[in-house]
Parts: C-alpha cells; structure tokens; sequence
C-alpha cells in the first residue's frame, strides 16, 4: 500500500498531468485525497476517469480488480464508483473513487478502446453492473444494459431510498392479515 | 397480495382446485366430516348407512388399480436435475455415496423436463427466473410434483427483499423442506413424506385445519401463461 | 421445408414474447463476418442460435449462454445471468454487521468459509479488531477444508460434463468428511457462521483434531485416485488438452484471478503475495501451470488440493493456546460462564444480541483469495451498527467474462470443458 | 428348419406383448392434459428461436454417412467369426480384403479431411 505520502506524491503528478487539456472542465483532477486504515484513495472529477486510470496504469497499477457502486444517500452528489486498481509487481493498491450527482449520473465508460488509450475489458461486466444497480449511465459502453435483475424491471434496486422489498410470511398467528382474508 | 387463499374462498369454486377430494380418507374412516370445501349438506356430520355403502362401493372398485398405479408411481420418481443455489449441494449429496437416495428408487435424475415427474426446487428463485422455471414446470408431463426445497424458495427465508419470489406464488408446491440448506435426509425425508402422499396416504399434520396438502392451484381452462404469473409475482415482490 | 430463395443470409426470425424483452441483446450481423462467408457454398449454411441453459445440467447452476452456432463451431457466446441474483448485497444493510456474516455466507454458496472471511476481515479492519494467533489458525484450518470441498465438488461436476461419471461420486465420499468436520466445529454442514468478526465463534471441539489429521492422511491418497482415474481417461484427455487455452495477458485485462490465471503460468495468489491471517506461517507451493488450457486449469485446481492439505497440517501442529476470539467484549460477545457473574458482561452481551456493534465511519475494500480467484468485499459504514454499503468482488462474476474469449471459435463439445473448467458458482455471479 | 426359428418368434412375441402392454397400460392410466407451454419444444427452459425450416449444415451429413459406412462393417464381422468354423479359410481370407478395402477407403477420407469440422 502507498503511505500518505506516497499517495501525496500520486496526486501530484495526476495534477501535473491531467490538470492541462484536453479534458480540463475544473482544473485539477483529484479533488481529495483520502487515507484510511492504511489504504490510499483517491477522490477524483468524474471528467478525469480514463485519464487517471490511463496513467496509474502507466506507473504500474496495471490490474482494474473491481469496479462497483456506492451510494451516499442522502447527501449530494451521492452515487459514487470506485476502480480498485491493483499493482501485482508491488503488491500495491489504490482506489479511485467519484461521485456522480443523482440529477445526471453519468460517467465515461472505460471498458472500451478510446483514443485515450486501451480501455479495461474486465470493466464491461462490473459497469453493467453498476448501471443495473444504481443507474450510473457509462457513456460509451456498447452494450450497457441490465445484467442481474429483467430487463424490463423499472428502478435501480442498490439505491438507498429503493425500498429492501419482501412480503410479510405466513405463519399460524398472522394468517388472517397476511392473506388479506378478514373473518 | 395477489395470494390464493389456502382454502377455497370466495369467488372459487371448491371443484376446481386441486386437491379436492381430500375427505375421502375421513369419509371411509367414518369420521366427522369438516373442511370448506366439502358442500354444505355434508358439513359438520358423518355418513351412514346406505349413505355409506354407496360411498364405498363407488370407491372401492376403481381403488385397487388406483392404488397399484400409486405404488408404481410413489415409488419410481424421477426428479428433474435442476439446482439453483446452495440447497442444490445437499441435493448431490442426498444423491451421493452416503445418503444414497438410490435405496428408494429416486436417483434416476432426468435432464428434460419430458422425462421427469418430479421438480426439486433447490435453492432461491428469482423474479427473473420465476418464468422459466413455471415453464419447466409446465412442460414436465402429468402426473407431476413439486418439492420446494429450503427456505428461499419456500418462504424467501432470509432474503426476504426485491429479488425474490416464494415458490407457491406461481406454481403448485406439494411438500416444503424445512432449512438453510436442508440437510440431505431433510430433503429424503420430504420425498418419503411425498410418496406417503402419492399413495394417498399423506401425513396431513397441521395441514388438516386447512384442509389442504400443499399449496393449491386453480385449475382454468387455459392455463396461465408463464409470463403473466410472473409479471403478477414480481409487482407484488418488487412493491 | 426450407423457405430457400433468400440464399442463407440471417432472416429475421419471429421472436417469442420472451426474447423480445430482452431485445437489447444484440445479435449482430454474424453472418457477414464469419470467416469464408463470400464462399458459395458456405453462404447455405445458417446460423443456430441456441440457449444453454438456464436449465441445464452442464452449466453448473443457472447460467444461461446464448449460444451462435455454425454448425459444431461456437461463432458467438454471449453469456447471461442474475437467474439467481437474490439481492444479498441489499439484504445486507438492512442488517446489523454480525447478522450480516449468516447472509454473505450464501453468496458463493461453495466457499461460505471465503464470504465470511472476506466480511469479518474488511469490518475488522474498519474497526481496528485485532484477531488473536489461534483465531486466525483455526481460521486457516477452516478456509483450507472449505477450498479443498470446493475443488471437490468443481471436479465431480465437471468430470460429470467430461463423461467420467464414478469420480463425482467419489468427490462427494470425501466431502462429506469434511462437512463432518465443518459440524462438528460449528454444528452446521454448510453456512456455517463459524467466522466472527474478531476470531471464531467457538474453540474447536475434543476429538476435531484426531478426526482432521485422519481426514489429511486420507485426502491425499484419494487425490492420486482422482489424478489416476482422470489421467488415464483418454477421453477426458482429448477434451481438456490444448482446448481454449488463453494467454496471461489477456486474462489479466479481463481481470481474472485464481486458478485460471496460475494456470496460464502467473503465480498470482494472494496467500503468498499479500498474506493475511497468518499464512506467511505455512510453508507450500503454488501450483502453475504453463500454456493455460483446459487440461493446465484441472492439473492446477487438482495440485490445490495437496497444497491445502499440507497447509492444514502445519496449521494444526502449530496450533498455538490462548483465545479463539477477541477479548474485546464490544465485539465478542462474552464466554457464558462470565453471564452468571459479571454484571458488565450481561451489558456488552445485551447491547451486542440487540443493536450489534457500531463501527467508525469509512470505507474499505479487502481482498482475499478464494477457490476462484479475489474475492473482495468493499464495506462502507456510516458510523451506525448497520452497513452502509457491502459488496463482493467475487471472482466468478469477473472471470466469467473470459469465457467468449476462451470458447470463441472452437467447437460446442470444449465449450463445456471449457465452462466446466472455469467452476463459475451462479450464487457468487449473481449475490 | 422352422423350429430353429423358434427361439427368435418367441423373442419377437414376448418382446412385442410387454411393449404393447406398456403402451397400452399407458394410454390408460396416464392422464393427459395437452397446454400450449407442453407442446412448445423444450430449449432449457426458454422459448425455442429456432426456425421451423431451419437448414443444418451439410458437415452433419457428411460425419453422419462416414459414421454408417464404417459402422456397417462390424455388423457384417458378427456372422462371419461366429460361422468362421464353417466356411473356414475362404471367407477368413475375404474378410480381410473387405477391411482392408474399407481401410484404405478410411485413410482416403481422413487424409482429404472429411473427418475434420469444417
């Protein structure tokens, strides 16, 4: 794992890099950095995903092992992705970590190839995923649609305010309420 | 709640459930008649007399081939091979070395639906998989059964959220399996308690308040269709 | 019989009400890519589009695999899943965090020992609990039982799909002794809730160790069984050699881990890598294979097996005393004889059984390594005794999405060595 | 000579009258209810895709015809070792020249690739 320093130094050179064009929509990229329980992370402008990701995987985290979602409801902006990158040579990880207004979820896809540089093909799954769970649109993703749940279900059931669902059992003692048969 | 009551309410008629004649065991036995479903001149009193005889003689007769067609029948399932989740590991044990579910005649798993007449429902079943599996169920050919096996796909056990849908919502469930897995004599146990059944002979336990077997199922002139059932099960699952 | 004049190119078939809900998966214009489609008489030939699965025996579970066939030859595989999704990772915050554990277990329903891990040790690790030694051997000694059952049922099933129908009965002889061994400690076969955060439930029981160190003298005998049996079937044989095999590289950006990708020669494990609850103790190998095929993938998986037994063995002999879980009463709940007695006790024990333990805002992610791969769990908290977020980063979600890679291109019979090989666990792919 | 038939009738016969008696103990005792999800093609599960005039390639004939052609050969060895005693040398001698025949008929097919998928 980077030491707080060493993630210091990380986010330094992303700003050195990407803070100039092409994508400089708010100037820096990594907005925070966060260290917890000794695993670094870094908080970064949606904008920036494939750019950062292109350049730590430059400086060696070369293994995207998981993509997935978080929701910080009820605070704004509140769906969160986070790359779990993985450097094998070092045993080194780090965390990349956005956060995408509920108003307009949308972030760049990095699955596919781009002119930015190759994408990660083990991110089509876990995209869908996320799209399916929270509704996080990948922008230029071929193939985004749901993957766990039908395809014509309607919500996005990860979300915090979906409700957990299920019905009441029947039992002996409730069997009158639950089945809705008053006697 | 789109839920059949367990025992034929209003606006269903008694004759077209499945399980209808179950009070012939206690007509023979003489005892006191009880149930809804039974028509109202027969509630509550016991029949007698020529009331009696004819009852039997009309039973008696069509008994004995009946009753050797169920020795064959309870005694030869064919169970489907289909798992779903972890209670599908206690199914290959229950088939494995140890349990041996051989020694009754029930190992011969079958991978088509055409050639089984018994569906094991191991594990959770889905909303998206609710479907298929009412599809496999129809397409399975009579007389056929169903174990719903663990909890999940009995009563969506620890899961009870968005996802899931007990078993009874869309097909008929014959016997239920108690556990998280069952353990395999568990899931013996219940294919025992079925043949028990299958003989006409079934171990009613709590079941004779009800009157019932297992879950009971309309029987329409068309059947439902598969996808419908499911689209009514995952509205009351999802909401 | 055959509507004949349009000259073979992909009629649009009338799809059924269930496929055109799912309308969305595209099956694109195959036909003009295929190699030799501007050959004559090639362009007779149509495409077979086929589901396999969701019911079928050889898909280990529910997976379904749209399937585009010409003629033996798999020109596409798209798979499909959440046939099984149960929504566990919502089902887990509604609960408090050592509720969670009984439900995570269920996830990958073969390596219960595994979800469990990965959930204690990213909420100990967000709580700062430290495990104490004989906690995390006993640990040790359970997750190595749980890899070998599962290897055990991955060979049953799949030397069933490859025709060898004894060694699945074999397999399951000696998974049953190891799910004694799993009763006897924990009292449960399977999903046993034996991992806590902060150690184990309970010590293990008198007559656990004779009866474990008979079960490895046994297990390895058995083992040679297996690999004699297997590896003088000539069929088996000719289906997994030198069939879909897949270079390293591509594995690694499809982010597959485990098995698959040591057999592919990367000697990835997270036990000798990043060594967790004590595994930089034990002394054993990591079995790698070299071209990375079907036959690599089991002569690895099945090498795994005597790997975990000597693990087990080490692990047992150096068995250290001293306390299975933590002293910390704000986790642990406390020993029953100290109930009668402690007023204190009767407190943490109350407060614990109704409202859990609260753990510290923040978020982790922590990986560990599975029968399958990384199997990761992100846990987010919100300061309150209930999880905010938990996910699993299992392995067979991941690695599942190299098998177009594999199968593409070869024929439908090492499609099936092919999945079988890959031990995909429809429970963990869809949570 | 019509005697050492008899052993076959009876098999015949015996075999003939339990299959009948199946099927017709069938047609009895099974109930029937035809459903439109029971007469569909069973495809795992799911509505079959597959067309009604769907044309298979022709490789499945081709492995289908070699598979015949090389088949029939056994059937035709089970008379021959059984009466080899008999007809003794001469058809010992024929015997050879008809696998050899068909051998050389194998090495053809399997050297131009019709045993290969194509």
């Amino acid at each position: 794992m980077p030491d707080a320093t060493g993630l210091e130094l990380i986010a330094q050179e992303l700003r050195a890099a990407q803070g100039a064009p092409p994508r400089t929509a708010s100037g820096s990229p990594v907005i925070e950095t966060i260290f917890f329980r000794g695993r670094g992370t870094l908080l970064i402008e949606p904008a920036h995903i494939r750019g950062v990701l292109a350049q730590l995987r430059a400086s060696g985290y070369g293994f995207l092992a998981s993509v997935h979602g978080v929701d910080h409801y009820p605070a704004e902006p509140r769906l969160g992705v986070i790359y779990e990158l993985l450097d094998m040579s070092r045993v080194d990880r780090i965390t990349v970590k956005l956060l995408l207004h509920s108003e307009r979820p949308e972030v760049d896809s990095v699955y596919a190839d781009g002119e930015d540089g190759p994408g990660w093909p083990t991110a089509n799954h876990q995209e869908r995923e996320v799209y399916d769970m929270f509704g996080v649109i990948f922008r230029g993703h071929p193939d985004l649609r749901r993957i766990l749940m039908p395809e014509d279900y309607e919500g996005h059931p990860q979300r915090r305010d979906f409700p957990v669902g299920g019905e009441p059992v029947v039992f002996t003692h409730n069997e009158r309420t639950a089945l809705g048969t008053p006697k | 709640m789109t839920r059949q009551p367990l025992s034929g309410g209003d606006g269903v008629d008694p004759a077209r459930l499945r399980v209808r004649d179950l009070n012939a065991r206690q007509l023979l036995r003489g005892g006191e008649l009880q149930g809804a479903n039974l028509p109202a001149h027969l509630r509550g009193r016991e029949l007698e007399k020529e009331e009696l005889e004819r009852y039997v003689a009309e039973r008696v007769l069509t008994t004995s081939l009946d009753k050797a067609v169920a020795w064959a029948r309870s005694n030869s399932f064919f169970p489907l091979a289909f798992g779903l989740a972890c209670c599908a590991m206690e199914q290959f044990h229950a088939a494995g070395p140890r349990m041996d579910i051989a020694r009754f005649g029930y190992e011969a798993f079958r991978a088509s639906p055409r050639q089984a007449d018994l569906i094991i429902l191991a594990g959770r079943v889905s909303i998206k998989m609710a479907p298929i599996i009412r599809r496999l169920y129809d397409q399975m050919l009579e007389p056929k059964w169903a174990i719903s096996m663990g909890a999940c796909c009995s009563s969506m056990g620890v899961f009870n959220n968005y996802a899931l849908v007990p078993a009874d919502k869309f097909m008929p469930v014959d016997v239920y399996v108690p556990g998280c897995p069952p353990r395999p004599e568990a899931l013996m146990h219940g294919v025992l308690k079925l043949r028990k059944m299958v003989q006409d002979d079934p171990d009613m336990g709590w079941r004779d308040r009800y009157g019932a077997r297992g879950t009971e199922e309309v029987l329409s002139q068309e059947p439902r269709p598969a996808d419908a059932s499911a689209t009514a099960a995952r509205e009351t699952a999802g909401a | 019989m055959s509507t004949g004049e349009e000259g073979g190119g992909p009629s649009t078939p009338t799809l059924s009400e269930y496929r055109r809900r799912e309308q969305s998966i595209t099956l694109a214009p195959l036909q003009e890519q295929l190699p030799g489609a501007a050959r004559k008489d090639d362009s007779r030939e149509e495409l077979l589009t086929l589901n396999f699965g969701p019911h079928h025996p050889a898909t280990h579970g529910v997976l379904r695999l749209l399937v585009t066939l010409q003629g033996e030859v798999v020109r596409d595989i798209k798979p499909i899943i959440g046939y099984v999704h149960t929504g566990i990772e919502k089902t887990a915050e509604d609960k408090s965090y050592w509720k969670v554990i009984p439900v995570i277990e269920r996830m990958d329903y073969l390596s219960y020992y595994f979800n469990a891990m990965a959930f204690c040790s990213a909420v100990e690790a967000l709580t700062e609990v430290e495990v104490p030694k004989r906690g995390q051997y006993l640990r040790v000694i359970h997750l190595e039982l749980n890899r070998i059952a599962s290897h055990l049922i991955w060979l049953g099933t799949s030397a069933l799909d490859l025709g060898a129908v004894s060694i699945f009965l074999y397999c399951l002889r000696e998974r049953e002794l190891i799910l004694d061994l799993f009763e006897m400690s924990s009292g449960q076969r399977m999903h046993t809730r034996y991992f806590q955060v902060g150690g184990v439930i309970e010590d293990i029981p008198r007559g656990f160790e004779a009866r474990l160190r008979k079960f490895l003298e046994v297990m390895p005998e058995r083992a040679d069984q297996y690999g004699a049996i297997l590896n003088s079937n000539e069929i088996v044989l000719q289906r997994l050699r030198g069939t879909c095999p897949l270079d390293a590289e591509t594995l690694l950006s499809l982010g597959v881990s485990g098995p698959l990708l040591r057999a592919a020669g990367n000697p990835w494990d997270l036990r000798k890598a990043d060594p967790y609850s004590s595994y930089e103790d034990f002394d054993f190998k990591i079995p790698v294979g070299t071209v990375g095929d079907n036959y690599d993938r089991f002569a690895v998986r099945l090498a795994e097996i005597y790997e975990s037994v000597k693990i087990i063995g080490q692990a047992l002999d150096g068995l250290p005393e001293g306390p299975h879980i933590t002293e910390d009463r704000k986790f642990a709940l406390p020993p029953r004889h100290e109930l009668a007695t402690s007023m204190e006790a009767l407190i943490h024990h109350f407060k614990l059984v109704t409202e859990g333990f609260r753990v510290p805002a923040g978020e982790i992610y922590l990986p560990i390594e599975s029968p399958r791969g990384e199997l990761g769990c992100y846990v987010r908290s919100d300061g309150s005794s209930k999880p905010a977020r938990v996910h699993m980063r299992d392995p067979s979600f991941v690695n599942l999405q190299a098998v177009s890679h594999m199968v593409k291109g070869s024929y439908i019979a090492d499609m099936i060595a092919t999945v079988a090989m890959l031990d995909p666990i429809l429970g963990g792919i869809d949570r | 000579m019509l005697r050492s038939y008899l052993p076959a009738i009876v098999f015949l016969v015996l075999g003939g009258a339990v299959g009948g008696a199946f099927a017709a103990l069938n047609s009895v005792i099974g109930p029937r209810r035809a459903t439109p999800h029971k007469q569909d093609p069973y495809e795992c599960g799911l509505p079959s895709e597959v067309k009604h005039g769907f044309r298979f390639g022709i490789s499945f004939y081709l492995i289908a015809m070699l598979f015949i052609l090389f088949d029939i050969e056994v059937v035709f060895l089970y008379p021959i070792a059984i009466e080899l005693r008999a007809y003794g040398s001469f058809a010992l001698v024929e015997t050879i020249v008809f696998i050899a025949l068909l051998f050389v008929a194998f090495v053809y097919v399997w050297r131009r690739g019709a045993l290969d998928w194509k």
